[in-house]
């Protein structure tokens, strides 16, 4: 490609929030006609870095220059003004509106007089960016009413619809389908073509390989390096992700496991799971792959009684095991660290302490009943040191905790009831690499101590790093079972993605 | 969140469909109706059935406008006050010989104002709108009291009976404001980006902003809607009474917020059911006007109005099999 | 979204942490009202040198406490992330069902009528919300219609009444007895926060009220049963009603459907102005404690002062959105601000961007 | 530690709380708790609502007389709240007044403060709407009874003279609890129904004018013959005038509208000709009555009662018309 000036400026670009710096002296620029990749950990400051270009957020320090002239956006609408498009991460879309109202929210066509939207006219646009995604849905539909990939596409639509010079993608493909994303990285090649410019945020390396003419890698907020896709390669690409050489960073001593603990036979539950069959022995780390919505949510929350059970039977330690609720799980001695640490992990308004006993509320229990402070203290004590969690005090908010130590306090909350089994999801998503290796390192502890651990991971080095075995879940079956060599990131992929099988009686 | 748990139906909505929302509610209604002309006597009259549309139609015009708020997601409970206040303006401005012209301006404007406040509390201040309206609430009441200062402003003014016993082409005044107000509700809810906007910051205010929608200046707008809404609602009791007090309107923003939780507004934002709202207004005094008919005490109509309520939800919500964690209003 | 808007989101689900160092947060969150309740005292006494006086401290004490008692069980709600809109119907449904009482079985069983009445009240707004999934906005609504319109029913020929005769009665006495000289009925109300603290702060079941309004979804990953905890919420309501009843009706003698109007709004006003969070999860009963005295202070300040009733309004009404401001602007901006930076506020938010 | 320092809060509070109570805790004060040589007489008055017209005339009349004495006077307002009625009540007491006058929100929470009052020997005078059975001294009322009567009879008159053949009427009731205002529409329906009329709707407006509207054009379309109206107060008749006349009839030749009190809407609405009647009390002569009433107990003189087992001292009611009209308009 030829080297002409850069359409997208950006240089030393800084942003601070109380207490972090999301993003230090960052700068790369963006030519026209080009797709950039965007890659790094989670918590490299890919999102913060969109959100300033998308006018969210303003920088602290530094500058962007869009075709020449300075762009200082300084709300959402001056971006999309500027024709730059961007497809944020977290959804920003409607559910109780329809397809075509989303696609076009804040930017409806509307008459000069009667002052009405032009309802026809925002339809036909849809149909027609529809038709370029080949996505085939009724612009008239309610939005709620689309399944999670649909809205995907809805997402992508609304950003090509803005007709921008510069459209970003954040884990465009998160949601969707091998099939889905084959379509999408066609339509960035044509967007290209079209001589627009792309920056493209993903996690997944074979499609920055596939579409990406340049990448610029990130790592804890700083610029790390920019190259041409050309002259690189995807070992290359994580070792500048990660900082260091990706094995050092597992080292499970896959020594012999204890009895089974968790059995699973035949799991149907939810919209997707349909008949999953797997094991867990003591002191073992199961791992649970796949693309987004493969089932894997529905799987652990089936397990731990937070999702009604519509076939299929489980044990755990050789007694038939079928929970209605969370709580008849926790009974059990099940532990569950939810993905959505935010949301559903913290109680944001109690102290480490009080998030970390919540479930053994009964076991904390002392004079007349009432709870004992010593016995919560003597508990959380217990559980600082094992987890070296890093608090003031015990009686310190959990919100102002990092969120690899809130992290720490949930795996605590998972462990209290018994630590039995642990199902975790996305254990390290949203912390910092060091917090990362330790909670790593923890669970390496906690199997060693003869805890069955059963992992979702979305992040494929994590998850072949930290498994002894591996079940990959494709529209919510088991398509892989990989063990010993079979564990590559090359199979992983290939399970979730194509029609291979691995270990799997088709 | 609907996002995290899509059904697979994939019914297109049109328009109408949107703006029908609620038309379930006209079976209670005509049943309620039937037993009435069968029961109570006079109740088929003209006269009286035009009595039950004048009086839901004073109604409607307030609760139209409660419909955006919690389309929003949000409330507003000082429109109670601001009945009072306005409609003391705009006596006080008529009996001081201003002119039945600038007493109703007047009234307007100061309804504005407090919409206004509102807004301003809330978006500027972020006091969540439950507690700010409360606290307007009190504070309004007091204002038109301390206005008065007790003394009820009497005025005769053929202009503002206009807005009582008015009837172009033979319709009732009110009743003929309604009819504008539905309309224009209509197509302000459902056919301008005003409308879709609202909706939009009901159903996830987060997306609005990321989506660029001015979202503080749609709700402080929404706010000086209502209360204008109230002003107008001032003006037609004081015109039905021929006088302003600082007492009037006591309760009355819990008998807007009622007719449109019954009409099938979600409480959770997101979806407004205007001609709900009508149907809910129409309900409710088709019930008290059919109780006054047969002698009951206001009592019962307190009781049925409750339960009607209670009902309403609680089949919405069965039928949608909402988990206890989700019923939350997001005040 | 704008970097305050950002810090809305935030603000919303976490209260701003604090350094070392004064903290204009930390110290508002736990003495801010009180403290604002002791400066008031002192300027009532220096405006009006008979505040003091025995019989008023008395009487302030006295008429506090059915606010207050509902007030407790209210924070219990609001701090579990909803509230109770009925309290009103249920205190004039309860108190005119208690003085029948009275008239049939005297004393005891008029005890028996408040707190059975009352915990009958909560356990149907319990089950309309946890069974028939109504959200608590309009069930409560709607029963604030059926208790009044109930309340007024029976008492359509003539309100209920404590006849003249009982003056001496046990029952009577609940309303104007002083023991050492502090009123019966306030120290009704010391025990009610008291237990309410214990139950709210060192049982199982407190701490589930809290977490569950902190966080609806941790709290069903922490196996906390939303349905369990709600209707206890409410049934706690409705068994302060009935206490609050008994301070309530053996001061005023009289009840019928109209009692206490609007009661609910000075209620969640009184738990607000204490610190209750309606977003859940924050609350305080010593701040609702002192709110509730605060708000008692200044109506007799105001009354005693010779103010018309309406600019009393003005005025409550005008304190309520100023302590909510202050609550409002530093959950609204925790970043750098004018304002914060006057108010020397130290909370700072761990961003989870990226 | 945030508990610790809770607790410490909560205990700091009732400490200071306990110790202004035992700091001026020397025994129950006795009347004029500070126990300063009286040289002066205080009357409290505590008054239904100031936010209506026929109390603010009822505290002038009262205040007015007082003054009139050379004595201190002291106002407390119940809002119409039957909890600040009993505090505030008591708190006069507490004060040290030396008589209470008192228009009870609601009579029978009379009880409390009478009990109190008679342990600290002040005397109590009521001042209309009623006293709840208690032992209070003395209670000044209209004779609403008589009122309601006349009423009916002027509705009959002007049946007559108007030529109306209808024997239907309607009559809108205060609030239940106002039993004393309960004795108009007794007092009327007795009378109307004695003359052979036909009482078709009888409906409470709670005393509020935007309900009695609504009443009044119910009761029209029930009964569109209806002949008379009488309201138990003027806010609610001239509510009921405007319904009629919204109705397309005239509230005083098609249907005789009588009204209660004598407020200024209502004089000016039957001098506007939009109202036929009203039974006029005179809040004024009420509260210059009771002050009188005040003076005798004090010294020890007694009270010729127009009931005196009520102890009742009725102030007379006036019928207004258009013809008289004239002299009450000032």
């Amino acid at each position: 490609m030829t080297d002409h000036a850069a359409l997208l400026e950006v240089t030393g670009l800084t942003v601070e929030f109380p207490g972090v710096k999301a993003l230090d002296s960052v700068g790369f620029d963006v030519r026209p006609g080009e797709v950039h990749a965007l890659v790094g950990e989670n918590g490299a400051g890919k999102s913060t870095l969109l959100k300033v270009l998308g006018g969210v957020y303003q920088p602290t320090a530094g500058s962007i220059t869009l075709a020449g002239s300075p762009y200082t956006p300084s709300k959402p609408h001056d971006a999309i003004a500027a024709g730059i498009a961007v497809i944020y991460q977290e959804f920003t879309l409607f559910p109780d509106l329809t397809v075509a109202e989303n696609v076009f929210a804040g930017r409806e066509p509307f008459g000069k007089f009667s002052r009405g939207i032009h309802y026809k006219q925002m339809r036909d646009e849809c149909n027609r960016v529809f038709k370029t995604l080949d996505f085939d849905v009724d612009p008239d539909t309610r939005l709620g009413d689309l399944s999670v990939s649909e809205q995907q596409l809805v997402e992508i639509a609304k950003a090509l619809s803005v007709d921008g010079r510069v459209i970003v993608m954040d884990e465009p493909t998160a949601a969707l389908s091998q099939s889905e994303v084959e379509r999408l990285l066609e339509i960035v090649k044509k967007l290209r073509d079209e001589g627009r410019s792309v920056i493209y945020v993903s996690h997944h390396l074979e499609e920055v390989f596939a579409v990406a003419d340049r990448a610029t890698v990130l790592r804890d907020g700083t610029h790390v390096a920019t190259l041409d896709i050309a002259d690189t390669d995807q070992d290359q690409l994580v070792k500048l992700m990660v900082g260091r050489d990706v094995k050092s960073v597992f080292d499970r001593d896959k020594s012999s496991f204890g009895e089974v603990v968790l059995t699973v036979d035949g799991l149907t539950s939810g919209r997707s799971l349909r008949g999953v069959s797997l094991d867990v022995r003591a002191g073992e780390v199961l791992g649970i792959g796949g693309v987004a919505g493969a089932g894997q949510t529905e799987l652990t929350q089936a397990i731990f009684g937070a999702l009604p059970i519509r076939g299929g039977t489980m044990t755990l330690d050789g007694t038939p095991f079928a929970p209605s609720t969370p709580a008849q799980a926790i009974a059990r001695g099940v532990g569950f660290l939810h993905d959505d640490r935010k949301t559903a992990g913290i109680f944001p308004h109690l102290s480490v302490a009080h998030n970390l006993t919540a479930t053994i509320l009964e076991k904390i229990r002392g004079w007349g009943g009432l709870l004992s402070t010593s016995k919560e203290q003597g508990a959380y004590n217990g559980y600082r040191d094992r987890l070296r969690i890093k608090a003031s005090s015990s009686s310190q908010l959990i919100s102002q905790l990092s969120g690899g130590n809130q992290q720490k306090v949930l795996l605590g909350r998972a462990l209290a009831p018994g630590g039995k089994l642990l199902v975790l999801n996305e254990p390290t998503r949203g912390v910092d690499i060091g917090a990362k290796a330790e909670i790593h390192q923890l669970v390496n502890e906690l199997t060693a101590s003869g805890v069955a651990v059963l992992m979702v991971s979305s992040d494929l080095p994590e998850l072949l790093g930290m498994s002894d075995r591996i079940v990959v879940l494709s529209q919510g079956a088991v398509v892989g079972r990989l063990s010993g060599e079979d564990r590559t990131e090359e199979n992983v992929i290939a399970c979730a993605t194509t029609d291979r099988r691995i270990g799997v009686t088709a | 969140m609907t996002v995290l748990a899509p059904t697979k139906k994939k019914s297109s909505i049109s328009f109408v469909q949107e703006a029908l929302r609620g038309l379930p509610l006209a079976i209670p209604l005509a049943l309620v109706v039937i037993g009435l002309a069968i029961g109570a006597p006079g109740f088929l009259t003209s006269t009286n059935l035009e009595n039950v549309l004048f009086a839901a139609s004073v109604l409607v015009i307030p609760g139209l406008a409660m419909t955006l708020c919690i389309t929003m997601g949000e409330f507003d409970l000082s429109i109670g006050s601001t009945v009072a206040l306005t409609g003391a303006v705009a006596c006080t401005a008529i009996a001081s010989g201003m002119g039945t012209g600038v007493g109703l301006v007047l009234a307007l404007l100061v309804g504005a104002i407090v919409g206004l406040l509102n807004g301003l509390i809330i978006t500027k201040l972020g006091v969540t709108p439950f507690i700010a309206t409360l606290a307007t609430l009190v504070i309004v009441r007091g204002v038109a009291q301390a206005f008065t200062n007790g003394r009820d402003v009497i005025v005769s003014d053929p202009v503002l009976k206009y807005f009582a016993s008015g009837r172009p082409l033979g319709i009732p005044f009110p009743i003929l404001l309604a009819i504008v107000a539905l309309v224009f509700m209509l197509w302000l809810t459902y056919r301008t980006r005003f409308g879709r906007w609202v909706a939009a910051i009901g159903s996830n205010r987060d997306a609005a902003r990321l989506s660029g929608l001015p979202v503080d200046r749609i709700r402080i707008l929404v706010y000086v809607i209502i209360g204008i809404a109230g002003a107008l609602w001032g003006i037609m009791i004081s015109a039905q009474l021929q006088k302003g007090s600082g007492q009037l309107g006591v309760g009355f923003e819990l008998d807007a917020i009622t007719i449109v939780v019954i009409g099938g507004t979600s409480l959770l934002g997101g979806r407004a059911s205007v001609v709900g709202t009508v149907l809910g207004a129409l309900l409710i005094e088709t019930i008290s006007n059919g109780l006054n008919l047969l002698n009951v005490p206001p009592a019962y109509q307190r009781i049925s109005i409750g339960i009607l309520l209670v009902g309403a939800l609680a089949i919405q919500a069965i039928r949608r099999k909402v988990p206890v964690e989700a019923l939350d209003d997001k005040h | 979204m704008t970097n305050t808007d950002t810090a809305m989101l935030a603000a919303s689900i976490q209260p701003p942490p604090q350094k070392k160092g004064f903290s204009f947060g930390a110290f508002w969150d736990s003495w801010g009202i009180a403290s604002v309740l002791v400066v008031l005292v002192i300027v009532a006494v220096i405006l009006e040198p008979d505040f003091l006086s025995m019989g008023n401290i008395q009487s302030i004490l006295r008429e506090s406490a059915y606010l207050g008692i509902v007030a407790c069980a209210m924070t219990f709600a609001i701090m579990n992330g909803t509230f109770d809109l009925s309290v009103g119907g249920q205190l004039a449904l309860v108190s005119v069902v208690t003085l029948f009482a009275y008239g049939v079985g005297g004393t005891p069983l008029a005890l028996a009528a408040a707190i059975g009445t009352g915990i009958a009240c909560g356990l149907i707004n319990g089950a309309l919300v946890t069974a028939l999934r109504v959200p608590p906005f309009v069930a409560t609504l709607g029963m604030l219609f059926v208790f009044r319109g109930i309340a007024y029913v029976l008492t359509q020929n003539g309100p209920a009444v404590l006849p003249y005769s009982e003056v001496k009665s046990p029952f009577a006495q609940i309303g104007s007895l002083n023991v050492v000289g502090i009123p019966l009925t306030f120290i009704i109300m010391l025990l009610v926060f008291g237990v309410g603290y214990v139950v709210l702060r060192r049982t199982g079941t407190g701490r589930k009220v809290i977490a569950f309004g902190s966080s609806p979804l941790a709290a069903k990953f922490s196996g906390i049963s939303a349905a369990r905890i709600r209707l206890f919420v409410f049934v706690i309501l409705g068994l302060s009603v009935g206490i609050a009843t008994l301070t309530y009706i053996t001061r005023v003698w009289t009840a019928d459907g109209s009692a206490q109007d609007g009661f609910e709004l000075r209620v969640i006003t009184a738990a607000v102005l204490g610190g209750a969070s309606l977003q859940g999860g924050k609350g305080s009963l010593v701040g609702t404690f002192s709110a509730v005295l605060l708000v008692s202070v200044l109506n007799d300040l105001l009354v005693s002062m010779g103010v018309g009733a309406s600019y009393q309004r003005i005025i409550l009404g005008c304190v309520l959105i100023v302590a909510l401001a202050i609550d409002g602007l530093r959950t609204k901006f925790p970043g750098s601000s004018a304002l914060r930076k006057a108010l020397s506020f130290r909370n700072k938010r761990v961003a989870t961007a990226g | 530690m945030k508990h610790t320092k809770m607790w410490l809060m909560a205990g700091a509070i009732t400490a200071t709380a306990a110790l202004a109570l035992t700091g001026c805790s020397t025994g129950d004060a006795p009347a004029g708790g500070d126990g300063e040589t009286k040289t002066d007489i205080t009357v409290g008055f505590s008054v239904y609502d100031m936010q209506y017209e026929f109390f603010q005339e009822m505290e002038a009349g009262t205040k007015a007389a007082v003054e009139a004495n050379g004595w201190d006077y002291v106002l407390h307002d119940e809002k119409s709240d039957e909890n600040e009625m009993v505090t505030g009540a008591q708190a006069l007491l507490d004060q040290g007044v030396d008589v209470l006058i008192i228009s009870p929100f609601k009579p029978d929470a009379l009880g409390p403060i009478i009990a109190k009052a008679q342990e600290l020997g002040v005397p109590v005078i009521v001042d209309d709407i009623g006293g709840g059975g208690t032992p209070y001294d003395a209670i000044v009322v209209s004779d609403n009874k008589d009122g309601g009567v006349q009423a009916a009879d002027f509705i009959d008159a002007q049946v007559k003279e108007l030529g109306l053949t209808s024997k239907k009427v309607v009559s809108i009731t205060c609030e239940p609890s106002a039993v004393y205002a309960a004795q108009r529409n007794i007092g009327f329906v007795e009378q109307i129904e004695s003359l052979g009329y036909e009482v078709v709707t009888e409906l409470s407006g709670n005393s509020k004018a935007e309900e009695a509207y609504t009443i009044m054009k119910d009761a029209l379309a029930k009964d569109p013959d209806v002949a008379g109206v009488f309201a138990c107060n003027d806010p609610m008749a001239v509510a009921a005038a405007n319904a009629i006349s919204d109705a397309g009839k005239n509230p005083t030749t098609d249907i005789v509208t009588v009204g209660y009190n004598g407020d200024g809407e209502a004089l000016t609405a039957i001098d506007g000709g939009t109202l036929s009647a009203t039974v006029a009390q005179d809040p004024k002569g009420m509260g210059a009555l009771t002050v009188d009433l005040a003076k005798k107990l004090l010294d020890k003189e007694d009270i010729e009662f127009g009931n005196a087992d009520e102890r009742e001292v009725y102030q007379p009611v006036t019928l207004i018309t258009k013809a008289n009209v004239a002299d009450f308009l000032k």
